[in-house]
């Protein structure tokens, strides 16, 4: 038996639906060295801003239980040299290319948008909608629905047709519902969630903050739990909007959790840094899971703990349902 | 994926040995040997299968043989968590280890008499390093330090290695009391050397640094700086290096070092982000509050 | 060098800041066997309602990396065995009793409030605000400022002075600072952070829920950086109020590190299921863990992640410091 | 703190083996052995220190001894990730248990005819309490059941112990063909059985339970639901059962059992909250919906 793992995100078709996670595949080359990076079903960037960033000062990671906490400050070279250097390779090599984007205004965001959209190599766009709004008191864009969208707004109206936006939500909010639908509603082709919550750890000995940045964000399986119940409870609100699951995923059958809930991909991050090739590993894994389980194509398990036990029907959901590609897309 | 990317593999326990203040630890790792140069380093996952922590532990690579496929010797002391679980393994046990990580040393084409400075366990780096030295018929001179005799690794190998050996530790139980890199200006001086390798803490890299361009000599050394991954995915392990275009770059010290040189590194700037650093906070550019 | 680990809530103080969270300590029997219910600061009931009841179906809980996801649907005997059978009890075991009352409505809440009023042996009173408000879809009052003000408010009303009022706050909202202040403005004598998060896990044999409630709160070490991101930014917003800080305290130095965060006191919630001597071994460690770092007293290290580094000077903070316990309370 | 209360006890591998699809495992756990009553748990630790696992994993206890200040044996399936772990625990390992837990097999006063019903592991809790039984004089007919031979646990010692024992293994490979229960009814009618201990998944026991109320005899029957923490300060293990009050009550399974008389347990309403219980939501109670 021969498992079916394409998937779909809007117009765009995937081979497989395992992905890096935005910040934690590095430029692509860094795991390139352990694997083919086209082997994914596509390579998310680091968040993207205008300008270089250099970041924040060092401690810029901590350990915590089966988590990470981060502040990196999105160090990056900035649009231009992305452009010039990073983005290429990675078209090089044949990988699907997901740019995640950032900035700290709206006409920011425009902007890294505006420049990609001439750029070759594009498969889709990923709003970071956790920056800090220097207009609002830096409060994150994802914080309330009416600035989400108005960023996804902005970079939908910059981005060619056939290129989808995916608004990448934090679940550090009241309702991550309400964040959803208003991205939906501004345009967003798909959703990513989620980012990572707001935490923060405190050295014991030097009784400092661990983290120069004070407070960071938390990623690992810690936060799995909370990945998926978001995941599942906007798949319920939005079943035709595509969601690209990510929080915690170590393993084919964390993978396979998020697809259950919801996720018609899934990212993996900080699994990236414990284990270089956590991304091949984990679609292997995932794939011999679907087997065992007598799933045939991944677009069946899409979604399947919202039905009552015992469901597993074949159905082609015109939304994850495993279309024929594009002829662009299966020439990659 | 050229020869010179790292491999993961799972790495076998052969022996554990405690010596001094330090584990040694052998493990079977085949693919690592044929591909490491003196100065890189191995990242070792620790706790297992449903191990909560999540980051890698680097180390320094002490040696490597060609048995069983290929075999990496460790030094390391017990400090957090993942030491400790790395202390507790024995013969037959499994780590995942990726490696080899990081770039080498620089190596002279010509022989030129170098001074080795070590301090603790980050001297083990040294030893691969002096065979390849030797081969190509270098003079060397081993400064190795610590905060006791028992902190003091390698003294044994350095006496077989090099052409002299000067130890000092921080409580004189053992050479000259004070700090290694105290000893620093006269070894150069006295040995004439032409290039100083350095494996320490940050505070006594930025001193060899400054020593050696007072005699405008280079001064290579090894950070250890914290890292996560080890292989360039995370920006943890940042430091402020100027860069061949003059700027200066916060830049990963897992990929782009741990080697540098040391006049290259922002010594008094690290754990910041310097305020002409490429794409500091525009805000401290303009002289701004943060 | 002793260590004096008095601590001060209020107007009461307690001789040491361990204590066990709510429902996870069960009615102090459960625990009793392993040790003296007295030794512990305090004992925080499981949530009271005015009414029994029977909890979620089972599977209730789930495990998760590093942490537990629970869905017991706060199963209990009521306001009136309570008062009858268990708060009796602990009273004679001579343990200080934090009573953690719930309801589904503000009418709710303030009549377990004043059945409580006329009861001995009741140290204080905390206010589980994650409950669902029926009166606003079902949402929880923790979501929104002015319903836990309002639930704080008819609480305050209904408990006599001198038995301080604690609202316990959900992180799982956009701004936990906002509430917080609108707790403390409603005449909240403290705040308790945190409770678990909204998560969920899926079953990837049976496609289902792990939970037979779905959803259901993450806790354990897992969920600890978003503990000490909630403690610490609330008390720099309100540095007058005290903390009882909870979320993945697992040992003595989890506890200094919320005490650092700026929490009075800390209460253990899941480890107590991993380990049934937890709270009175992460007494002990704390202790170790104080004296080692040449703190002299617990009051001193409260909030000591807030100054700035190398700071550890003796203070006497007029709300945290260690002032003489009061006849009653020296004589337990 | 009575002297029937648990303790909580770093308890250290003693001896680990594989016999049929199952670990044994011997710990000695200082106090645990003189505490302990047939029927009655043990609920260990898994991980070690850093362990990402938080819930104890409980096992019914096969054999105490008071050697090395008491030992406790355990028998096992490695089911998922904590079992695993524990199967991989070597002699001089360290596990934390606590124990004993729950509520033990009541005993008859005098000697009466006892049917002993095991399946799989289950049937390990059958051997302390046919010690007892035993040393009271009670005839024991055991009855043990299995998806295969390499399932059923015990039946050498039901042989040693037992006045009969009768097998019955799913795959027909060991004793009849088909589920254990099946053979009660008749075995009780042989051996005129007055009560019926048994240790089993919950769908056997209920069969069991059936079969007893047909006979109006007792069944003592332990159950294994899903627990987390052993001790009764979650609410993660309860059961709908029917208390002296006449009333339904969701009760925890690791403190007000493992072991239950057959009859009270509403097996048919396991994994729901009935209406009629008590505490039951109000809207059900009233026939609303929920
Ligand atoms: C290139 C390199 C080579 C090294 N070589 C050696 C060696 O040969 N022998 C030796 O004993 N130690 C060496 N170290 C330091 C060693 O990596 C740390 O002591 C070790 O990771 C601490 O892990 P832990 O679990 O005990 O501590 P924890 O504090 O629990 O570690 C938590 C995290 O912080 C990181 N971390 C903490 N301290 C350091 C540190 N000093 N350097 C880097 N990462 C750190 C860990 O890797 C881990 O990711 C080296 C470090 C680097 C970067
Ligand atoms: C009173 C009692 C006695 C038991 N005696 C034995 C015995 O003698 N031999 C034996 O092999 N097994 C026994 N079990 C079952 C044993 O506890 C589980 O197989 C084991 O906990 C599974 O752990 P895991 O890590 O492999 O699985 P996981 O699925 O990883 O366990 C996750 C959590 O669920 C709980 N859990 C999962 N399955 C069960 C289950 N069937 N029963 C209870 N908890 C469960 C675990 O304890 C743990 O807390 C007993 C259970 C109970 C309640
Ligand atoms: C070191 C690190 C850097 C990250 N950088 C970014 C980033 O640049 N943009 C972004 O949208 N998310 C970033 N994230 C968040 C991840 O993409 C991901 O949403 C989150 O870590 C949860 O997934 P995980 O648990 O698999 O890591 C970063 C995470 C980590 C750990
Ligand atoms: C099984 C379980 C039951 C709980 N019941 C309650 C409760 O009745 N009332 C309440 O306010 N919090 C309840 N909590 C939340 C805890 O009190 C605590 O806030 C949370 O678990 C975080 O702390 P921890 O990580 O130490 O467990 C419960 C938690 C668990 C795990
Ligand atoms: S340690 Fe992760 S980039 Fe260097
Ligand atoms: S297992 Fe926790 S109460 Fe029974």
């Amino acid at each position: 038996m021969s498992v079916d793992l394409r998937t779909r995100l809007g117009p765009v078709s995937l081979p497989n639906p395992i992905m890096t996670a935005s910040g934690c595949g590095g430029t692509g080359r860094e795991l390139g060295r352990f694997f083919h990076v086209a082997k994914l079903g596509a390579i998310v960037t680091p968040s993207i801003t205008p300008e270089p960033r250099a970041g924040r000062p060092a401690p810029r990671l901590a350990e915590t239980p089966s988590g990470v906490l981060n502040s990196t400050g999105l160090q990056g070279p900035g649009i231009d040299v992305f452009l010039d250097r990073d983005l290429p390779w990675l078209d090089e090599q044949g990988a699907r290319t997901i740019v995640s984007i950032a900035g700290n205004s709206v006409e920011e965001y425009a902007e890294v948008a505006k420049r990609l959209n001439s750029a070759p190599g594009v498969t889709a766009v990923e709003i970071n909608t956790s920056c800090p709004n220097v207009e609002d008191r830096g409060l994150m864009f994802a914080a309330h629905p009416t600035a989400a969208a108005e960023v996804v707004r902005a970079v939908r109206t910059n981005t060619r047709r056939g290129v989808p936006v995916f608004a990448k939500l934090s679940a550090d909010v009241t309702d991550v519902v309400g964040v959803a639908m208003a991205c939906a509603d501004a345009g967003a082709d798909g959703l990513s969630m989620i980012n990572t919550l707001h935490g923060m750890a405190v050295d014991t000995w030097s009784f400092r903050p661990r983290l120069a940045g004070v407070t960071g964000g938390l990623s690992g399986p810690a936060i799995r739990p909370v990945a998926v119940r978001c995941v599942y409870q906007v798949h319920a609100a939005l079943p035709e909007v595509p969601i690209i699951g990510m929080g915690g995923v170590r393993t084919g059958t964390d993978a396979l959790e998020l697809i259950l809930a919801g996720a018609s991909a899934v990212a993996v991050g900080t699994a990236n840094l414990h284990d270089p090739s956590a991304c091949t590993r984990i679609l292997r894994e995932l794939d011999t899971a679907l087997r065992e389980r007598g799933i045939t194509g991944l677009a069946d398990a899409v979604g399947l703990a919202h039905k009552p036990a015992g469901t597993l029907i074949r159905r082609i959901d015109p939304n994850v349902g495993v279309g024929e590609p594009t002829e662009q897309e299966s020439l990659q | 994926m050229t020869d010179s990317s790292p491999v993961q593999v799972p790495g076998t326990v052969l022996t554990m040995r405690r010596i001094g203040a330090y584990q040694t630890m052998t493990l079977v790792a085949p693919g690592v040997a044929e591909r490491f140069r003196p100065g890189q380093f191995v990242a070792l996952a620790v706790g297992g299968e449903q191990s909560s922590m999540l980051l890698r532990r680097c180390f320094a690579v002490r040696e490597v043989k060609p048995d069983y496929g290929g075999t990496v010797e460790i030094v390391f002391s017990v400090r957090g968590k993942g030491t400790q679980w790395l202390a507790g393994l024995r013969p037959r046990d499994i780590v995942d280890v990726a490696g080899p990580l990081g770039r080498p040393f620089p190596l002279p084409r010509y022989p030129v008499t170098c001074v080795l400075l070590g301090v603790a366990h980050a001297s083990a780096a040294l030893f691969p390093l002096a065979a390849v030295l030797r081969q190509r018929d270098c003079p060397l001179h081993f400064l190795l330090g610590g905060a006791g005799t028992e902190e003091v690794h390698g003294a044994r190998g350095a006496r077989r290695a090099g052409d002299s050996v000067a130890v000092a530790t921080e409580d004189g139980s053992l050479g000259s009391a004070g700090r290694v890199e105290d000893l620093l200006a006269s070894a150069i001086e006295g040995a004439q050397a032409e290039v100083v390798y350095a494996c320490a803490p940050l505070e006594t890299l930025r001193s060899v640094s400054r020593t050696c361009a007072g005699y405008g000599i280079p001064a290579q050394v090894a950070v250890e700086e914290p890292m996560a991954c080890g292989t360039g995915v995370c920006m943890a392990c940042v430091l402020p290096v100027i860069g061949d275009d003059g700027a200066t770059h916060m830049v990963r010290t897992c990929v782009e070092g741990p080697v540098f040189r040391g006049e290259r590194v922002r010594w008094d700037d690290v754990g910041t982000i310097p305020f002409d650093a490429l794409g500091a906070p525009r805000a401290l550019r303009l002289g701004e509050r943060p």
